[in-house]
């Protein structure tokens, strides 16, 4: 059950392009497991903007003075993230969380290669670590368009066996892209399982290589979201289900952690004509 | 040390004002209502508070058959406001009944479905299956639909075709639940169309649905929304709102009115009532703020007390007062707070 | 140290693009005016920075007799918007083009007339005294006004009374003059009465006037404003005078429209270019920040220039062009800012 | 000419109920006259409030590091005033001025009753330094609801001959209203002429009494602004012109400051009939 939460900000420090914010929010920590996210207010009390913002959480800690702090890393967007930029330790913001469908954990020991894409590593590193208590091994590949946006390196290098990093500009590691690394990854660790989160092009790329092998792709998707909370079905995406039927779920509530073969990635952004519902010439 | 909100540990110390408020035939025990839409069959939200706490939960329309929606983007924030084209995504009135009026019967909330339909039998069917259901407690018709029968003329634009919906559903539900039709604002008279819907049977109005607006992506140069229009809510719409509500009060004086569209405190929630509504539906706010429903209850609760009323009900459409007219007993304009 | 914006003192570097706007038979420098209302008679926005830097100067409504609008309060400040009830207080037009127009025509401004009357015989009389006035460049017909012969009926909100004022102001304006009908969005279908005016003689159309909205002070427990309803402006407006603009451009595909609802940046003006405005208007933000005229002027050219635009006329309506079309020579959607 | 500029504040400070901030606005001091007001953007740049607020100039410095500063002191009313009283040194406020008609000066020594209520000494300190400079004496009544609103008391005694307090509660000088003294004052100082700014209650007592001893009075209303530019039209209220036909005018441009007698205190908030341009049964 997620709560909502007018947190004080304890820190809010730079990490490359990226900032990273550690939030006062009691309740969250309890409840998180990896790929969860939290929806923040934006703007102040007199803003016009109206809309939380998701990002997914980086860390929690339930223990200390604070009773509980999440954190999570962002880079600015659009407006809403630039204000976000601009606040300071002892502000305070609204955090809803832990929100949607986090990373399914394997119950026997795998090996497990974790893909981000820029911030999109953040919550794979937690991930990681709950992958290593369950006795797994876990490879890395991260990229990024350049060098200051690749995020959580060290914290990898700590925790992984391999660890591979592209970037488009070659500032870091190979230049190009995860997906072209991907496939000697996995055939070199011989992987049973591959979590991936990053945009969305990235998060396709993933499952295809990862369904060529025979394997499953665990990703988690970014689709633009108002409220968060599974109300308003704006982030909706085409998934096909158990049942071999394809219905638009909201990301925010049955995400964003979806079966990557399971999400049709041709249609996302369309209403495909087999979906349940779909429009039959009428309109 | 850090202040904190937390759901659900504030059980607001409810001043001693009766929020009971009738709407046609039926009392609820307070004025504040989800909308339509903006807070899905209540499930998600009753996370953050006991939804029970709430006058009533109004369901995201439902139609007849099961409805993927729109392509997306479906959505897009604007100044004080956001564009949606949802596409009335839903699961259809048979799922409907079985899981989310069920479970809100269940749950011992007052559920006000709305309904949504292509054309007039698509409502008559809509009324039909909800006869009787448990756990209904009032009915919206949400008119603001395209009559595939009329080359997609809006329900809600056009006064004979709101009136046909109108009279079928009102036919087809029994008696004791009252039927609510929703009114667009897209229109040139709003007074025309209620009195339509009423005239035909309509027990109350709710009053408003969204604008029509659109916004345009300017580095892809295309409109944002996939559906290219949408609905625009939230605070940015208040004032029209208010208006309607204003002016449809003053038709038809005599008919309840549950009153919304950018309803963000209990301030906000007073100002629609003085207008004429008998209830409110806080709708977009909640995409911000998910304890928002019971929050401006509780702001409500307080305004009215602080203004001496003893009863919500007295509240209901007094700013109508002619100019140098005495307020009710207790009632008093707030002075300079300083 | 500190950063400082003082006007005048920025002769902003503009983007080598052919701003230039073909406005029914006349050509503007530029697409960016003021809009009626927001800016008097433009001698106060000349303290800070040149009007002749605009494509047009709209000026207030004016009528045949001096008006003393209506009793205070005429104003309250809503959700990114503002509420206004002035009721075209004016000096009449006799005043008006001794001092007004005398003025911006001896400035060098291209001057857009915005007329209203309670009959068609004043529009017309006021079209007649404006025959032949030096500085003259395009009339602006506010047709949001009560019809005192058709008990109140506002013009606009019929297609019959705005195609006669139309024509009666179109056929005593000299032909060298452009007449623009100016729509109100508070109507059912927007595109009906475009044509009708149009059909009338309209050379092009202002969209949009403000949106009928009102306020209710909490405190008093009365409408805020005395006269009780307002106009709705500023950028909550922008998605409904978007749609509008789209609506009118794809209706009539080749009538100029003067677009307007809540611009505040360069960007809200593309918008409304891409949904199909040959030039803007810049209202409500003037009055949080004076310069904005310029400054949207300034902005727009850099946003065209970035988008690979060389004339400014290939920018208007594109947002229209088919799924898959490609883009005219030059212009490029914008990728990822990152 | 008014300037529009954004500059940095240089203080903020808290003066009994009330605030007092000094922003860097080169361009403002060097067209001051006592009596100009400045409007003020609030909120930030993704601000739902879109309209300026409007504040009396307490004080002007022309030269210095900073090339000129403006300094006004606010009370917390409404949403914008709330914002406003957030700000820190070093943030950046938007700030447009000198606006408005200022008071006048006499040509000749005189002896003038300066009346202030509330934050409205504000602007009547500077006039008092002004028409002293003029070899004008200056007398003082400064009225308020209680103590803590009290503005420039100690400024005023350094400056004047006279200075009368009350406050409505009697926690500062007589309990009362400037009104119940002001007679008295101006009896015992047989002074020339009044100026006041204060609430329209006031102004319009201070008016009747000055008017009743034959002497002028200037006063400095303050009517509900939406762009204190003279481009809205929302400002206005009824003033007898020198020709004796009542218009509804801009007390932007027109005002602030007025002669108390042309203003028509019984209209105010009203269209009396007579006015230029009132609606004749018609509308
Ligand atoms: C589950 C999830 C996890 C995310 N995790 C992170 C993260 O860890 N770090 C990070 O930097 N970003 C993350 N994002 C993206 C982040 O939410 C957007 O960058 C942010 O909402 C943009 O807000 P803005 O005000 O800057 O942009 P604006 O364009 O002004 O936003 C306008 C509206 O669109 C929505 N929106 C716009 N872009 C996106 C988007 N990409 N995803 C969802 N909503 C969007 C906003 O929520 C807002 O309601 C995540 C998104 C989702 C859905
Ligand atoms: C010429 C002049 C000088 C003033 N000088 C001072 C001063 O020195 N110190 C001070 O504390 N206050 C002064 N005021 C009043 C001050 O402008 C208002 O208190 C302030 O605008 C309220 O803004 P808000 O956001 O707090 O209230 P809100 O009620 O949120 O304001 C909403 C809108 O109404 C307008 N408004 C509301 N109240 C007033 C008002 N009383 N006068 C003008 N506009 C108003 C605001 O400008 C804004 O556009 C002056 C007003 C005028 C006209
Ligand atoms: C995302 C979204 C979906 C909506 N869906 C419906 C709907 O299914 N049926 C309906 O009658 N109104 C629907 N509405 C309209 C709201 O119920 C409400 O009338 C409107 O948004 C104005 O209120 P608000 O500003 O408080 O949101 C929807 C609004 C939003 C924002
Ligand atoms: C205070 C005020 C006065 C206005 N007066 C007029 C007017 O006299 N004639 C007219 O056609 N429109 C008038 N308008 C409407 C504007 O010209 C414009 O159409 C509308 O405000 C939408 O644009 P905006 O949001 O940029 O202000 C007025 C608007 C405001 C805010
Ligand atoms: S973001 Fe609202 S349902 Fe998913
Ligand atoms: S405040 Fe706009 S004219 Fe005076």
């Amino acid at each position: 059950m997620p709560v909502q939460v007018l947190g004080e900000i304890l820190s809010i420090r730079k990490v490359g392009a990226y900032q990273a914010v550690t939030v006062v929010a009691p309740g969250i920590a309890e409840l998180y497991r990896p790929g969860h996210f939290v929806a923040v207010q934006v703007g102040g009390p007199e803003s016009s903007m109206l809309l939380r913002r998701a990002f997914a959480i980086y860390d929690v800690q339930s223990r200390g003075v604070y009773g509980g702090t999440v954190q999570f890393v962002f880079s600015v967007h659009g407006k809403g993230t630039e204000w976000l930029s601009h606040r300071k330790p002892q502000d305070k913001i609204d955090v809803v969380g832990p929100l949607g469908k986090p990373f399914r954990l394997p119950t026997t020991p795998v090996r497990a290669t974790l893909v981000g894409g820029g911030y999109g590593s953040a919550p794979l590193l937690p991930l990681a670590v709950a992958l290593r208590e369950r006795g797994c091994t876990v490879d890395f590949v991260l990229g990024a368009g350049s060098a200051d946006k690749l995020f959580g390196q060290l914290d990898a290098k700590r925790l992984a066996g391999v660890i591979a990093v592209t970037t488009d500009d070659g500032s870091a590691g190979e230049r190009g892209r995860v997906s072209d690394v991907l496939p000697q990854v996995l055939e070199r660790t011989n992987s049973d399982v591959v979590y991936a989160c990053g945009p969305m092009a990235m998060l396709r790329a993933v499952t295809e290589i990862a369904t060529a092998r025979g394997i499953t792709a665990q990703v988690a998707v970014e689709e633009s979201m108002a409220c968060g909370i599974g109300v308003c079905m704006t982030c909706v995406l085409p998934v096909r289900g158990e049942d071999d039927v394809t219905r638009m779920v909201r990301s925010c509530v049955e995400g964003p952690v979806f079966l990557g073969d399971r999400v049709r990635w041709d249609d996302v952004g369309t209403v495909p004509a087999d979906a349940l519902g779909a429009p039959t010439g009428g309109h | 040390m850090t202040e904190l909100t937390v759901r659900r540990d504030v059980p607001a110390p409810r001043p001693r004002v009766d929020l009971s408020t009738r709407l046609a035939g039926r009392t609820f025990p307070n004025p504040v209502f989800t909308a339509s839409g903006c807070a899905a069959a209540g499930q998600e939200l009753d996370q953050f508070f006991d939804i029970t706490e709430l006058g009533g939960v109004v369901t995201k329309s439902i139609m007849l058959a099961p409805r993927s929606g729109r392509a997306t983007p479906r959505m897009a924030e604007t100044p004080s406001g956001m564009l949606n084209s949802i596409g009335l995504q839903g699961p259809g009135i048979d799922a409907f009944l079985d899981k989310d009026l069920a479970w809100l019967a269940d749950r011992g909330a007052r559920a006000v479905v709305s309904i949504a339909g292509g054309s007039v039998e698509d409502y008559t069917q809509l009324a039909q299956r909800l006869r009787g259901a448990p756990g209904l407690a009032m009915l919206e018709v949400n008119i603001s639909c395209p009559n595939v029968e009329d080359r997609g003329q809006v329900f809600a634009c056009d006064p004979r075709a709101a009136s046909e919906v109108v009279s079928a559903v009102r036919k087809t539900m029994t008696p004791d639940i009252p039927v609510f039709a929703k009114l667009s604002p897209d229109v040139t008279d709003i007074t025309a169309i209620a009195r339509a819907c009423v005239d035909a049977g309509a027990d109350g109005l709710s009053v408003i649905n969204t604008l029509l607006g659109m916004a345009i992506d300017t580095d892809t140069m295309r409109p944002v929304l996939a559906g290219v229009t949408g609905g625009l809510s939230g605070p940015a719409i208040r004032p029209v709102a208010v208006r309607c509500v204003w002016q449809v009060h003053q038709a038809l004086p005599d008919v309840p009115i549950l009153g919304m569209g950018g309803i963000r405190t209990g301030r906000d929630a007073l100002e629609f009532v003085l207008a004429g509504a008998s209830a409110v539906s806080v709708g977009t706010t909640v995409f911000g703020d998910p304890m928002a429903p019971v929050r401006v209850l509780a702001e409500l609760a307080q305004a009215l007390a602080d203004r001496g009323f003893e009863r919500f009900s007295d509240a209901v459409g007094l700013a109508h007062r002619p100019p140098e007219a005495a307020l009710p007993e207790g009632p008093d304009p707030v002075g300079d707070p300083a």
